[in-house]
């Protein structure tokens, strides 16, 4: 059980995981597909640090929680 | 990069005299060249010529006797002055300062008059030479002329030395009886130039109750070694107890025109101004009135 | 400007070099004379890695002019050992690991061999204060400390 | 009989005759016939576009043999975290645009350095100047200049570390603090300058001896950037004066001198002067630091939060590493059961931060010990208890990063509570501090994206039974050399005289990523000690026939005897049965292979040291002048194989770390170094070195070869937090902001007056 990356295709155990990857890697593809989906990718990445409780990496999971095909 | 020059090498002060006159401003001065060099390689000083009096042998003494007091040649290094046992007896506060200039390398090949010309206001010898109201005797091939270290500094780096001219040798009195001077820089590495340094010398007066003569002076305070004379003034016929120590070394570091640089704030020059200065006068005075 | 005569005296070997007035007696040292064991660490004259004895007394290489070496006699650290008999304080470098990158190690040594000459006894204090110049960045310098007192105790006589 | 014949006994460096002889050759000793000299123009703007380069007056100086710029090269942007593209972004000699005092645009070769020297005012580059930015905190801003294309608001590297619950924990904390701190750079002023010398022949190859502390990476990243076949780059590296994390990482004067050296065909020595070392290579990551912590009352710790801002520089560098170990080291070595890094890693145009020894975890542990001091002193527990209580231990799980095995952190804690309560009162305006810290032994993550295995060695045993080991791994000063000799000698059952060890060639030595992360003990170390049990090996095989034991694993090598464990005086000379051996096949010569890659060992290490350090300091009330009374060390580096190389790293590390912590800082202005030479750079003399005492708690860590473990870095770790905390302690005042220098402490003691005045 998995989340797969929709962009470079890596699995990950839960959407926290897959988000950090996605913002650990940083590359434009990552960026550009986290923009495309009407989210900004460096936003995010603000306001993970400006605010308590991890809400960067949490809205982006969210995301990914729709998003992001799961496999077994 | 060194730029290339005519290596001119002075055995006699004639010979030098007469070097510095044919070359004029086209000429410079190497003796242990511990500064001269650096600036050479860094080009912020290419001479034509440079004339070597390292081994200006005539330059080279320490003499002292009861009247004339104490005359350094010019080409003396320092390691020479910290291990001269005339000095030791007669002027230990100029050993202690030789010995925390720079290190030994530096002593060893580097020479009093070298320092002296150099005109670096954080430099050790200008402070306690002034202190001990000290004086220089330059030359060149027309004249003689002695000038009180305390008019020798003109700014940063410039000294009262005119073209053509040589120091010759350096001048200090006999130390007057019932005084004491007293010297420290304040570092963070040993031996590194002062971030301030300060030179106290107090005179008391027969029943050593009371301050006669005083001279505090600053070092890398201002752009050059200078007195504080407000101080000065404020010691002079009072016993520096607390209450005077704190006005002394307020007045002190008021007197004070320090820089602000990567070292330390100009306000923190201050305050080791004013910390140094309380300490060295508290010091100077005990060994004033212990001194016969 | 014109090449100038000098002659000079190095570990016990005498040489008679044309020379420009400029060259630092470092860069005669090394360049000239192939003696590289004598180092340069700045250009400022402030780490002491060039330091070599000049009439028995410890200069920096880099901030003497090869030309007022004239006449001089010089030792550095390849004139330290008696051939293959190393000299007691190399031995005791040895023995006490004062030395890591080994790049201030011919400094080091030149300075401390002015020292012994200087004093027989010399106490921490002086031989803190007698490499006080000599920067080195990986031993944290008391191995070294530890390794000239030894010498200065008497723990290494000269092997003949 | 003693466990180990060679390891842990006072042995003599094996490069040792050679330094102390002044023979040691480095490669700012290395001249060649028909050696040219090379110099290299840098830009004297943080931020500006390249306009044009003329370089004509320089080619038409006599003695001057080749100019090159950004035009000769083949535009590749290169950088050591080969597997990621966007990390790799820096050119070396830039083609259009320059980020930072120092950024090389051009290089000159010439017949001697003066004439290079000369040739370099000569050239011509017109520049327009862009708006630069320095701070991270300005840097992220919207409308900031933006120094790459591909990192908007200059965001260069995040890393996202979690476990736990930690909002969930916060809420149960009875008490929380939150502080800021600023950690500083530093510059690693390693002796010898970076340098290098590069030949190019005909043959296409080409050759350069260099400063190194990694022949591998440099000849893979020189042969990508200059396309060249990896294996048509030779890197020699024999002797290095120093690395600290400055040398592992492709440099201007390797990249220089191979260029113009390729345009020649004659060799090029490249130089740094100590000015260019400061200015224009790497130095450590500044960090701006915020640290949440929740923990209960009896001081157990629940929570903590931390992120990091870092100031890049210019590019990526080793960057990446550093932001994500100094996450990994701020929780460490304690145990929280909840934590949550973020940390930003921020371009700026100065020169690149990058690795220094430590890698992160001394700004980490400055900020982390300083914190816990404040902590315990408001819920008035002791510091040594309250590290105690946290302390990591044998078979903790950090969650999803590590496990650790072997940990002595107990033990030295009590060590170093013993020696604390010896030096019983002290004086008035002294004060003891103390810092727990631990790190790694190598790392795992291949970013470099290396196919080959982490560390490998070679062992030949000839037939008069000396032993050729050779390695990859690189000896800048560390002592390598001789733990690896130690180590294949224990194994092999002989002397440390019979090994000769070959090292620093990428032609005769197999790969080992190179001397960089506390790598060397514990993996080349694992990769020698394999290859010497395989040759041993194949020695008993021939010796069995001989001894007939009753089965071959009755057989060991001890003092160059081959013999039966259970009757040690039944056997046979290890030189005679190398001398049979080799008869016995065909005259070959022993040969053995070992290797080392970590597998499954969690995200950092696969093993780790621990320590806990106590400094003793005097603080002047009238100055605010520190000086460093004590520093005793309590060290848990598993078995310690080179005891003299211990104590060399331990008290070389001291001196580093405290210059860190209060004389040594890079102060710039719109990006330009002020100090940027010895006289301003401000590094402990002899005469600044307090007493230094260590303890070895030993352990075993079943990872590492005969159970040792990194005894280089770590240690740099403690010294700036326990020295804060003895300023802590001696005067009552933390200060958040490194270095500690004396005028900060003065001001900060002037504060403490006016406001107690106020209050009475």
């Amino acid at each position: 059980m998995g989340y797969k990356c929709p962009v470079c295709e890596k699995t990950w155990l839960d959407t926290m995981e897959l988000a950090r990857h996605m913002f650990g890697t940083g590359d434009q593809a990552h960026k550009d597909w986290v923009n495309s989906k009407g989210l900004n990718f460096v936003e995010l990445l603000l306001i993970q640090t400006m605010e308590p409780g991890n809400k960067g990496y949490k809205t982006l999971a969210e995301l990914l929680e729709k998003e992001a095909e799961k496999v077994d | 990069m060194i730029r290339n020059f005519e290596y001119l090498r002075a055995d006699t002060i004639k010979d030098t005299l007469n070097l510095l006159e044919e070359h004029k401003e086209d000429c410079k001065i190497i003796c242990g060249g511990q500064s001269l060099l650096i600036l050479m390689r860094q080009g912020l000083v290419a001479p034509k010529n440079l004339i070597d009096i390292k081994r200006l042998k005539e330059l080279n003494y320490i003499n002292f006797d009861k009247k004339g007091g104490l005359r350094i040649g010019t080409t003396t290094t320092h390691r020479e002055i910290e291990k001269s046992s005339l000095i030791k007896d007669h002027y230990p506060v100029l050993v202690d300062m030789e010995k925390n200039l720079a290190s030994v390398q530096t002593r060893n090949w580097g020479t009093i008059g070298g320092n002296l010309a150099h005109g670096d206001p954080a430099g050790d010898p200008g402070p306690v030479l002034i202190s001990l109201n000290g004086a220089v005797k330059i030359a060149n091939k027309e004249r003689e002329r002695n000038i009180p270290l305390e008019e020798f500094f003109v700014d940063y780096f410039e000294t009262v030395l005119e073209e053509a001219e040589l120091l010759l040798e350096v001048q200090v009195p006999v130390i007057p009886p019932r005084t004491a001077v007293a010297y420290e820089k304040f570092n963070i590495i040993k031996n590194d130039q002062g971030i301030v340094s300060v030179a106290v010398s107090i005179t008391t007066d027969d029943d050593g109750v009371r301050c006669k003569e005083a001279r505090i002076v600053l070092g890398a305070a201002a752009s050059t070694p200078v007195r504080a004379k407000g101080a000065e003034q404020m010691l002079i016929g009072k016993k520096p107890d607390a209450r005077i120590l704190d006005k002394i070394s307020d007045k002190a570091s008021e007197e004070a025109d320090p820089v602000d640089d990567i070292h330390a704030t100009e306000e923190y020059r201050r305050r080791l101004v004013k910390a140094l200065t309380k300490k060295l006068v508290k010091k100077a005075w005990e060994q004033a009135r212990k001194s016969p | 400007m014109e090449k100038q005569l000098v002659r000079i005296k190095v570990n016990s070997e005498y040489y008679e070099l044309y020379i420009k007035p400029k060259k630092l007696l470092v860069e005669v040292l090394r360049d000239e004379l192939g003696l590289t064991g004598t180092k340069r660490g700045c250009n400022t004259g402030a780490c002491c890695a060039c330091t070599v004895l000049l009439d028995g007394i410890a200069v920096k290489s880099c901030s003497v002019l090869a030309v007022q070496a004239d006449g001089s006699e010089i030792t550095t650290v390849e004139g330290l050992a008696d051939r293959a008999n190393l000299a007691p304080l190399q031995r005791s470098f040895l023995d006490h690991g004062a030395y890591q990158c080994g790049f201030c190690t011919s400094g080091m040594l030149m300075s401390a061999t002015a020292l012994l000459s200087e004093k027989l006894s010399p106490t921490k204090e002086d031989i803190r204060e007698s490499i006080h110049g000599n920067l080195c960045r990986c031993t944290g310098y008391n191995s070294i400390i530890r390794a000239i007192a030894a010498v200065a105790e008497g723990k290494y006589k000269e092997q003949k | 009989m003693k466990k180990y014949k060679v390891i842990n006994t006072h042995i003599h460096n094996i490069d040792g005759i050679a330094k102390v002889t002044g023979r040691a050759k480095y490669t700012f000793d290395i001249t060649l016939p028909q050696m040219l000299h090379g110099k290299i123009l840098r830009s004297p703007y943080p931020h500006a576009k390249i306009l044009t380069i003329d370089t004509s007056r320089a080619e038409a100086l006599a003695g001057v043999k080749a100019v090159v710029t950004g035009k000769d090269t083949l535009g590749i942007k290169q950088g050591i975290w080969r597997r990621y593209k966007e990390l790799c972004d820096e050119e070396i000699l830039a083609r259009s645009k320059v980020r930072y005092i120092g950024e090389p645009v051009a290089a000159v070769a010439a017949v001697d350095e003066d004439t290079a020297e000369e040739a370099m005012d000569l050239i011509e580059v017109e520049y327009k100047a862009l708006p630069g930015v320095f701070e991270p905190l300005e840097a992220i801003k919207e409308g900031a200049p933006q120094l790459h294309e591909h990192a908007e608001r200059n965001i260069n590297v995040t890393r996202h570390i979690e476990w736990g619950d930690v909002d969930e924990a916060f809420k149960k904390a009875d008490f929380i603090r939150e502080d800021w701190f600023r950690c500083s750079s530093q510059a690693h002023v390693c002796m010898e300058t970076h340098c290098a010398v590069a030949s190019y022949t005909p043959e296409g190859k080409l050759t350069v001896w260099t400063s190194t502390q990694s022949h591998y990476y440099i000849q893979v990243l020189l042969a990508g950037i200059l396309g060249l076949r990896e294996n048509d780059v030779r890197v020699i590296s024999r002797y290095t004066g120093g690395g600290f994390g400055s040398k592992f990482e492709l440099d201007s004067a390797q990249f220089c001198s191979s260029l113009l050296s390729m345009k020649l065909s004659k060799p090029v020595k490249i130089v740094l002067s100590r000015e260019e070392e400061f200015m224009a290579t790497k130095r450590r990551t500044p960090m701006f630091y915020y640290v949440r912590s929740g923990v209960r009352k009896d001081g157990t710790f629940l929570a903590k939060e931390a992120r990091a801002f870092t100031e890049g520089g210019a590019y990526t560098a080793m960057g990446a590493t550093a932001l994500y170990l100094t996450g990994f080291f701020q929780a460490f070595p304690y145990v929280w059961p909840n934590y949550r890094y973020d940390g930003y890693r921020v371009y700026t145009n100065a020169a690149p931060t990058s690795a220094m020894r430590g890698f992160g975890a001394p700004q980490a542990a400055f900020c982390s010990e300083t914190q816990i001091d404040l902590i315990a002193d408001e819920l008035g527990i002791n510091p040594i208890e309250i590290r105690r209580k946290n302390a990591m231990y044998p078979g903790y799980e950090v969650p999803g990063q590590a496990t650790i095995q072997s940990c002595g952190l107990t033990q030295c804690l009590d060590k170093v509570e013993k020696w604390i309560k010896k030096r019983g009162k002290l004086p008035p305006h002294r004060g003891i501090g103390i810092a727990a810290y631990g790190f790694m032994s190598g790392g795992i993550f291949n970013w470099f994206d290396t196919p080959y295995a982490f560390s490998s060695a070679v062992i030949k045993i000839n037939i008069d039974g000396k032993v050729d080991l050779y390695v990859g791994s690189q000896d800048m000063g560390q002592g390598s050399n001789t733990t690896l000799a130690m180590i294949c000698a224990e194994e092999l059952g002989v002397r440390v005289e019979d090994i000769c060890l070959h090292m620093g060639d990428t032609e005769t030595c197999p790969v080992d990523l190179g001397a960089w992360g506390s790598r060397e003990t514990l993996m080349q170390g694992n990769a020698v000690k394999m290859a010497a049990a395989e040759a041993k090996q194949q020695l008993i095989e021939f010796a069995a026939a001989k001894l007939a034991p009753n089965i071959v694993y009755d057989l060991d090598i001890k003092d160059c005897w081959v013999h039966l464990i259970a009757r040690p005086e039944r056997g046979i000379s290890y030189f005679d049965i190398v001398k049979e051996a080799i008869r016995g096949r065909e005259g070959q010569p022993i040969l053995a292979r070992g290797h080392y890659t970590p597998h499954r060992k969690g995200m950092i290490s696969p093993a780790y040291s621990f320590g806990v350090q106590a400094v003793e300091a005097k603080v002047c009330p009238d100055t605010g002048k520190i000086t460093l009374v004590n520093c005793v060390t309590a060290h848990d580096c598993g078995q310690v194989i080179n005891p003299l190389g211990v104590q060399g790293q331990l008290e070389g590390a001291i001196a580093m770390a405290a210059g860190y912590g209060f004389t040594e800082d890079l102060p710039m202005d719109e990006g330009k170094i002020l100090n940027p030479n010895l006289v301003d750079y401000k590094i402990l003399r002899a005469t600044e070195m307090p007493e230094t005492n260590v303890v070895e708690v030993e352990t075993y860590e079943p990872e590492g070869p005969f159970g040792a473990k990194e005894a280089g870095e770590g240690l740099t770790n403690p010294t700036a937090g326990a020295l804060g905390n003895a300023v802590y302690h001696a005067t009552g005042l933390s200060i958040k902001d490194l270095p500690i220098t004396s005028e900060k402490v003065l001001q900060a003691l002037q504060e403490k007056k006016a406001k107690k005045s106020k209050i009475s």
